[in-house]
């Protein structure tokens, strides 16, 4: 015991310093980014890079099954309230930090290609070492507050990074709607703060759990506590209503969209939610609507990606349908299957990304993949690594996202089958979409103007070493988490299990299904996959199908171009009205009445004062007059009294 | 005895200043404003923070009427003290580059005013604190109405009549309680140790309240504001939003909760609608507004109203909570103010539509820019993230739902701020032959120390807690 | 002499001669004519004072008496001044006239 | 006290000057020497001497800003000087009297001599008609006064003050209604004189057609003597008879304080805005009247000196400034801060000060009244009170704005040693005795 105590003491000062680097990378590259210029992007990754060996050191060295949760400093202690600063590295948040700082690594040296030419280099740098920050606060964080620092903090990287180019109006309007709509989120996390800290008086993981298991499970505090941070997490994790900043946050430079957009921030209300496991097994209607919303955002999503033609759009749709899924499996309660689909997905979306940026690169800044086509020839790394992560993401054996999206499968079918099914035409449909984007991107014929033919090139090394890593691990992180059919060490889960211990045992976990259910299942979503690839080939390379312009699309068709006109409805529903309101509180209310009530009481004195003015006549006999009647009134008085 | 030197810094000061003429009167106030914040810190340093006054100073003033004068420091007065004299070097430096009229005279009503903050801030004496209360308000009538823009006299008289209606309805409660009181004190001890009797304290608590409200301004007794705003000059404002609107809350905390103890437990529920209908309120006004003063002038609106809804919930978290966000409030509003006055003073141009690219070619100016905003939208980390945190959560306290309908403070806050942002620094529309120069060095001193203290105190708003904690403990009893 | 009739005529007797020149006052226009009625309200204070003191028997009533006699003389004659001044200016005594001073 | 027979006109005001200041210094020297003489017509306290030392300090500084007033009028100085000289007399015996005889000799000694100086442009027509409206008007209440203490003569026997005291206390169950109905017009005679509503009308209008330095003469030394006059008759002479008229003294200084403040909201006119604002002072200091009970005289004298202070600052500026500008209106101070900032932050602080707001001695004056009034439990009539001082700010500051707000006219204005002096003296000590109010508070 003594021995680990000593052991875990050690860990501090490395734990530390892993969100340290970022920071201290950020203010470095804020404050003489104009004399580093290009050594910026080295000095950004290079931090990250020290992250990153630190996780490992900390992965490696952190004992058994032990965690390390420890104090900084006292940040607010009023009355008998003492919220504190403190780190707690625990498997779960290794897991994260790993991802955190692996491909945040990846992606930064990936960026040092791909902004090469911006002006904003180093800035863009230094916000990216920002949200590293940020990120890492919220994952190593011991308790919801300072989770909340870095989930607000990486709400304003992503501002950031999202308006990066701010001299385009649209691109700043995405980054505040981003900021905005994370806002709502966080204020029910805000709130879901609010009772933890009056209930449970504390907010660190600890106190919160201790305390927590003192109420029976459904009762309404815990119910109401979890929705609200759900509704944190459908802010930050984009889920449906609040999932439209996404698909416009792909404004940002492609490397955001890797980094922040479906690698790492917007997988922070999984981590939220995994992290709060204890609270949401005690919760069960919170995890049927966890489940039931993230069912419904795969679908949506996936019906919206398949009319999208922006390379980086059908991306953030899949993104928000893969996160509807990792939803679906933490409200199923297997939490440890999200947080895997989570490392997978970060692996193959970041991936995808990076290619995407890749194309993009070569293409000189082109989006449209009806402009695209036949790349395969020009970019053959990017074309390699870009197939390579739409398998994945389809759920092509033995990539990993057949997996983890098997094992999500899986569980769905244990218990929900209708989920299992919309899941299953969820999964049909990404595969659907994603060889549709591959197809119109890299195979055919080029599409595009000649100067851009011309200009067609590989990416530098920079770019085009991380898309190799990252598809290495898009092929093999899956083995870490087989299926109980094909080895019975399911790596992930286990490593994961001191975490979700207490939970599993508040909800008694189903049983297993059993070995044969499993191939048949393994089967079928392979098939559906397949079909869905046939299907898409059939369209795109055999029809040589091409998406039609944006006028000519009709009907259904029409509308789901058009993302159903949700943001539209939301533009009538709240953006407008609010508009109006506040125009209405100013000039009427504010103007008209409150001020008018002011005005008018001064008015109605000074409206007084030169009526009863006209009094003073000038005319001495009406004052001697008017003397004597005020004798006489007073007399009259004193009489009465 | 340090509370008089405090108080005679800056009065010589000013009276001094009056003397001098141009750029030294500037040099001037400049020195003695660092004078007086040293002497502040001082005061910090020495004092022994065990939840009751220091510093005393104690004489009588005149025997019929009985009269007063009552000096002295608890940990609230130190917060506040610290504040002013912290703000008030900045706001004399802010004018360094700014070409004015009769600098001298504008200098010494500057330090003539803090001179009266200062003073409201030790008076433990409800006359004197009523002095000093009122005599802040002539320096700042003055700065706004001779240095102020267009339609001053009216909007500056509105202003003061407003405010001093407020004053003379807590005047005529100071009276009735000087009545009420056996010994003809109005001594703050004696105030709170004997209470007025309760049925009394219904008309007292409005009158001080009303008082308050419109000094804060909570809704409805905020008309005169926006224009006030509006209209004084940068430096001026900066007072008013940062520092004087402050003497409000401040009093809620000094006077009307242990004054009127059984007036506010009545009414509480009404104080706390106001502020909270106040925030959503002015959040709402804030987000279409055309000009940029205004909308700060509402943002400023919905942050005190949540200051004085936490006050009003009566518990720890919404006292503590108060302390920390007036200090933070003062920096933010300050700095946002400061900004709104380089970008004014460069462009000529007020209006939120029709400028932008400031970004472009100065990037220092929107960086700067964009912490200050951070800070007033309350990210984590700054300071404005500490005060909304307890304010809300002491709501909650109070009640959930209205903590709910509070916290919509911080979606409506981004909502304005960055879209107002957005237009006037971001984008490419450059207006026709606009000069903006980067921050000039006062500027940069300026805005670089809020920016810097808007972290510090974020990440460490511990002093600040530990020194109000045992007064306001007191207050709880 | 005086102390033949009831006290209460004299009171009443001045009161009347008051109340006529108080009436006066009120309803003529004529400068001259107010400054007369002024007069008799004077006069009837005169009276008052006389009657009193005669029943009352100490004389300070009679020394006030004189006092406003005096004081009398001198306010008609500044009156009467002021009303030359302003015949010389308006040539009216009416003093519905002097209303140039009003609101 | 009768200086006025000289022959070396510019000797003359030098030469009043130095007389007053003498008398200062005499008055000064009774101070706690309780005499009375003249068979006790007059007495001597310190109430008496208190005032008479602040009436003879008010005249003295009028008579500084009467060299330079009458400038162009150096034919009939002697005169006027006699004249207001007189009217100095004629207050000093209000306060000095212990007997209606010499209050009523008082009275008119101030009000003939004023009258006078109301009407001394003879060439004016506002002027000829201030002085007549006000001699109708005057003497007309002077009947009154006199009819009032006949019948308390009537039913006293006395005119001695405190004869009648003594007649009040011994027949505390029989009063007669001779004296009840004597003491209600006498009463109202004071409030005539004082010009409290509804028997202020002559005020306005005397004020603004009065010469400037008349008007400044009356709306301090005269309105103070009526005050001091009043509170001594109502705090000894009718103290066992007090409870009968407070009523009315409490709705008259209701009246007076709506009137006076509502009224001034629309002037234009410098003077004639001082007189309502005079009136609404007048408001104030009915409220001591009615605590006169309470032996409130110290009130009394701090609030007057305030007032007075204020008024006559106000009256050094104003004065050259109307000369050059040919105007009495408010737009005559129009960019004053411009031309002569100090002139003009002089004025403000005069305004400021009149309304009441710290740290002018305006200020501790009203907090003193106030306390005095609740004290006696007039609430409403104080919250009243309150509510007017609110409204008083509006038409003091219009005077400031006008100075700060609007653009310069042309006319220039004269600089004088004398009204500077005057101005000087009068802020210091209205800012003085604002700070350290203490002596003069507690003077009695």
């Amino acid at each position: 015991m003594i021995d680990n105590f000593l052991e875990l003491t050690k860990l501090i000062t490395p734990a530390t310093l892993v969100p340290l680097f970022p920071l201290i990378g950020f203010l470095l590259i804020a404050l003489f980014g104009k004399q580093l210029n290009h050594v910026s992007g080295w000095l950004a990754s290079a931090m990250i890079l020290a992250s990153f060996v630190l996780t490992c050191f900390l992965f490696i060295n952190l004992p058994g099954k032990s965690d390390l949760n420890f104090e900084l400093f006292q940040w607010m202690k009023w009355g008998n309230i003492t919220l504190s600063f403190g780190f707690l590295i625990d498997h779960l948040s290794l897991v994260m930090m790993l991802v955190i700082t692996g491909i945040g690594f990846l992606i930064h040296l990936y960026s040092i290609g791909y902004m090469h030419h911006d002006e904003g280099f180093s800035r863009f740098f230094s916000y990216l070492n920002l949200f590293i920050f940020f990120m890492l606060l919220l994952v190593m964080g011991n308790s919801y507050l300072i989770m909340f620092i870095g989930w607000e903090g990486v709400g304003l990287a992503s501002y950031l990074l999202i308006g990066f180019w701010y001299k385009n109006d649209a691109y700043n309007d995405a980054a505040k709607k981003a900021f905005i709509m994370n806002r709502i989120g966080d204020l029910g996390f805000l709130l879901a703060m609010f009772f933890m800290l009056f209930y449970f008086g504390g907010l660190d993981y600890l106190t919160v759990n201790e305390a927590a298991s003192g109420f029976e499970v459904g009762t309404l505090l815990i119910t109401s506590i979890t929705l609200l941070l759900f509704v944190g997490a459908m802010g930050k994790s984009a889920q449906l209503p609040l999932y439209t900043w996404l698909p416009d946050a792909m404004a940002g430079p492609t490397p955001v969209s890797a980094l922040i957009h479906a690698a790492t921030m917007v997988t922070a209300g999984i981590y939220m939610i995994a992290r709060s496991n204890i609270l949401f097994a005690m919760a069960p209607h919170t995890l049927d609507v966890v489940m039931w919303v993230g069912v419904a955002t795969s679908i949506f999503a996936a019906v919206i990606g398949m009319k999208q033609n922006d390379i980086k759009k059908v991306l953030a749709y899949s993104t928000v349908s893969q996160l509807g899924l990792m939803f679906a499996a933490l409200g199923m309660g297997a939490f440890e299957s999200g947080m895997f689909h989570v490392v997978t997905h970060a692996f193959f979306k970041a991936l995808l990304f990076l290619g995407a940026g890749s194309v993009i690169h070569a293409m000189s800044g082109e989006q449209d993949i009806r402009n695209m086509g036949g790349l395969s020839k020009y970019i053959k790394i990017t074309w390699a690594t870009f197939l390579i992560g739409t398998l994945a993401i389809s759920g092509i054996f033995p990539f990993s996202g057949f997996f983890s999206k098997d094992e999500i499968l899986a569980n769905a079918y244990n218990g929900h089958t209708l989920v299992w099914i919309l899941l299953s035409i969820s999964s049909m449909l990404t595969a659907f979409y994603m060889f549709r984007l591959f197809f119109l991107t890299f195979s055919r014929d080029f599409r595009g103007t000649a100067q851009q033919q011309s200009h067609l090139h590989e990416s530098p090394w920079t770019m085009t070493v991380p898309l190799v890593v990252l598809s290495v691990f898009a092929v093999i992180a899956g083995f870490w988490g087989l299926p109980a059919v094909l080895s019975e060490n399911h790596m992930f889960a286990n490593y994961l299990a001191p975490i979700f211990a207490d939970s599993k045992e508040i909800m008694r976990a189903h049983p297993h299904v059993d070995h044969s259910t499993e191939w048949l299942l393994m089967g079928i979503a392979t098939l559906a996959a397949l079909i869905s690839i046939g299907i898409a080939y059939n369209f795109y390379i055999h029809s040589k199908l091409l998406p039609e312009a944006d006028a000519e699309t009709k009907g259904l068709s029409k509308w789901v171009a058009n993302k159903f006109y949700v943001d539209e409805l939301y533009d009538k529903l709240f953006v407008r009205p609010m508009m109006v309101l506040s125009d209405l509180f100013y000039v009427l209310v504010d103007k008209l009445i409150v001020d008018l009530l002011v005005m008018a009481s001064a008015w109605i004195i000074g409206f007084t004062g030169r009526t009863i003015r006209l009094v003073q006549t000038g005319n001495t006999g009406l004052y001697l007059f008017l003397m004597v009647i005020g004798m006489m009134v007073f007399m009259l008085i004193q009489l009465v009294y | 005895m340090l509370s008089l030197t405090l108080l005679s810094i800056p009065l010589i000061a000013a009276i001094l200043l009056l003397f001098s003429r141009g750029n030294l009167s500037r040099n001037l106030a400049l020195v003695f404003t660092l004078v007086q914040l040293v002497f502040t810190v001082y005061a910090y340093t020495v004092f022994k923070n065990e939840g009751s006054a220091a510093f005393e100073f104690l004489a009588n003033w005149s025997v019929k009427p009985v009269l007063n004068i009552h000096f002295a420091m608890d940990g609230m007065s130190l917060v506040m003290l610290m504040l002013t004299n912290l703000l008030l070097p900045l706001i004399v430096l802010s004018g360094y580059n700014r070409e004015m009229e009769r600098p001298h005279v504008f200098y010494s009503l500057m330090l003539f005013m803090q001179f009266a903050l200062n003073g409201v801030f030790i008076s433990f004496d409800g006359f004197i604190y009523y002095i000093f209360w009122e005599l802040a308000l002539i320096p700042i009538y003055f700065i706004a109405f001779n240095w102020g823009g267009e339609n001053r006299a009216k909007v500056t008289l509105k202003f003061f009549i407003y405010t001093l209606a407020g004053s003379l309805l807590m005047l005529f409660a100071f009276l009735f309680l000087y009545n009420g009181s056996p010994a003809h004190s109005l001594d703050w001890s004696s105030l709170t140790n004997n209470p007025a009797c309760s049925c009394n304290q219904t008309w007292l608590f409005w009158l001080f309240f009303i008082a308050f409200a419109i000094k804060i301004p909570i809704i409805p007794f905020h008309t005169w504001q926006p224009d006030t705003y509006a209209t004084a000059p940068t430096q001026g404002t900066m007072l008013l939003s940062g520092i004087m609107l402050k003497m409000g809350t401040y009093s809620l905390l000094r006077w009307l909760i242990p004054v009127v103890p059984a007036g506010v437990a009545e009414w509480q529920y009404v104080a706390i609608t106001l502020s909270v209908i106040g925030i959503v309120y002015a959040s709402v006004i804030a987000i279409m507004q055309k000009d940029l003063k205004r909308l700060l002038a509402y943002s400023s609106i919905a942050h005190v109203g949540l200051i004085s809804a936490g006050i009003f919930t009566l518990n720890l978290s919404g006292f503590q909570g108060s302390m920390v966000q007036m200090f933070a409030h003062g920096l933010n509003v300050v700095g946002l103010f400061y900004c709104a006055d380089i970008i004014l003073n460069r462009t000529k141009h007020h209006e939120i539509e029709g400028l932008g690219g400031i970004r472009l070619i100065a990037p220092k100016f929107a960086t700067w820019f964009m912490i200050v905003i951070l800070g007033s939208v309350a990210l984590p980390l700054t300071n404005g993230f500490v005060g909304e945190f307890m304010l809300l959560f002491s709501v909650y306290q109070y009640n959930t739902w209205l903590a709910v309908f509070a916290g919509l403070t911080i979606i409506l806050g981004a909502v304005y701020m960055l879209r107002m942002y957005q237009k006037m620094v971001l984008g490419t529309a450059i207006k026709e032959n606009m000069v903006f120069p980067d921050l000039y060095w006062n500027e940069k001193i300026v805005l670089v120390t809020i920016g810097i203290l808007i972290f510090v105190m974020g990440i460490f708003p511990r002093p600040i807690m530990e020194l109000t904690e045992p007064v306001l403990k007191n207050l709880i009893k | 002499m005086i102390q033949a009739n009831p006290q209460n005529w004299y009171l009443v007797l001045s009161t009347i001669l008051f109340s006529i020149g108080v009436m006066g006052v009120l309803m003529r226009r004529n400068a001259l004519i107010i400054l007369m009625c002024i007069e008799l309200m004077l006069n009837s204070v005169n009276l008052l004072l006389v009657s009193f003191s005669a029943y009352a028997g100490n004389s300070e009533g009679q020394v006030f008496v004189f006092f406003i006699m005096v004081v009398a003389a001198a306010e008609v004659a500044v009156g009467l001044a002021l009303l030359v001044s302003i015949y010389r200016n308006l040539a009216t005594t009416d003093i519905d006239v002097l209303s140039k001073l009003k609101w | 006290m009768v200086l006025e027979i000289f022959n070396v006109r510019k000797l003359i005001v030098p030469a009043l000057v130095l007389g007053l200041a003498l008398i200062f210094g005499l008055n000064l020297n009774d101070w706690n020497s309780n005499q009375s003489f003249f068979n006790n017509m007059v007495r001597i306290d310190n109430f008496s001497v208190a005032f008479s030392g602040l009436a003879i300090f008010v005249t003295l500084l009028i008579f500084i800003l009467a060299t330079d007033y009458y400038t162009d009028d150096q034919n009939h100085i002697s005169d006027y000087m006699a004249i207001l000289t007189f009217i100095l007399v004629g207050a000093l015996m209000m306060f000095n009297y212990a007997n209606l005889t010499m209050l009523f000799l008082g009275i008119e000694t101030l009000s003939i001599a004023l009258y006078v100086m109301a009407g001394s442009k003879r060439f004016d027509i506002r002027s000829n008609e201030a002085g007549f409206k006000y001699f109708l008007m005057g003497s007309f209440a002077s009947g009154f006064l006199l009819f009032g203490i006949a019948l308390i003569y009537g039913a006293s026997g006395s005119f001695d003050l405190s004869k009648i005291a003594d007649y009040t206390i011994q027949h505390q169950q029989n009063i007669s209604p001779l004296f009840y109905t004597g003491m209600f017009l006498v009463v109202f005679a004071m409030l005539f004189k004082v010009s409290a509503a509804p028997f202020h009308f002559w005020a306005p209008d005397v004020y603004h057609g009065s010469p400037a330095l008349v008007t400044a003469y009356m709306s301090t030394l005269v309105k103070i003597a009526a005050f001091a006059a009043f509170y001594k008759l109502m705090s000894t002479t009718f103290f066992y008879a007090f409870e009968k008229v407070a009523p009315v003294l409490a709705i008259s200084a209701i009246i007076t304080l709506a009137v006076g403040n509502l009224m001034a909201l629309a002037q234009t006119n410098f003077k004639r805005l001082l007189a309502y604002s005079g009136i609404s002072h007048a408001g104030y200091l009915m409220l001591i009247i009615l605590t006169a009970k309470n032996q409130t005289a110290g009130a009394l004298f701090y609030y007057s000196l305030a007032y007075a202070l204020s008024t006559l600052a106000a009256f050094a500026v104003a004065i050259p400034v109307f000369k050059a500008a040919k105007s009495e209106d408010i737009s005559a101070f129009n960019g004053l801060a411009k031309k002569n900032p100090i002139h003009a932050a002089a004025l403000s602080m005069a305004m400021i000060g009149l309304a009441g707001i710290p740290p002018f001695a305006g200020f501790l004056g009203k907090y003193y009244i106030f306390t005095e009034a609740l004290q006696s439990d007039y609430f409403y009539t104080t919250l009243i009170a309150i509510f007017a001082s609110m409204i008083g700010v509006y038409y003091y500051f219009k005077v400031i704005i006008a100075m700060y707000g609007q653009p310069a006219n042309e006319a220039k204005m004269e600089q004088s040693f004398n009204y500077n002096l005057v101005l000087g003296v009068c802020i210091v000590l209205s800012i003085l005795f604002g700070i350290l109010p203490g002596p003069i508070l507690n003077i009695f």
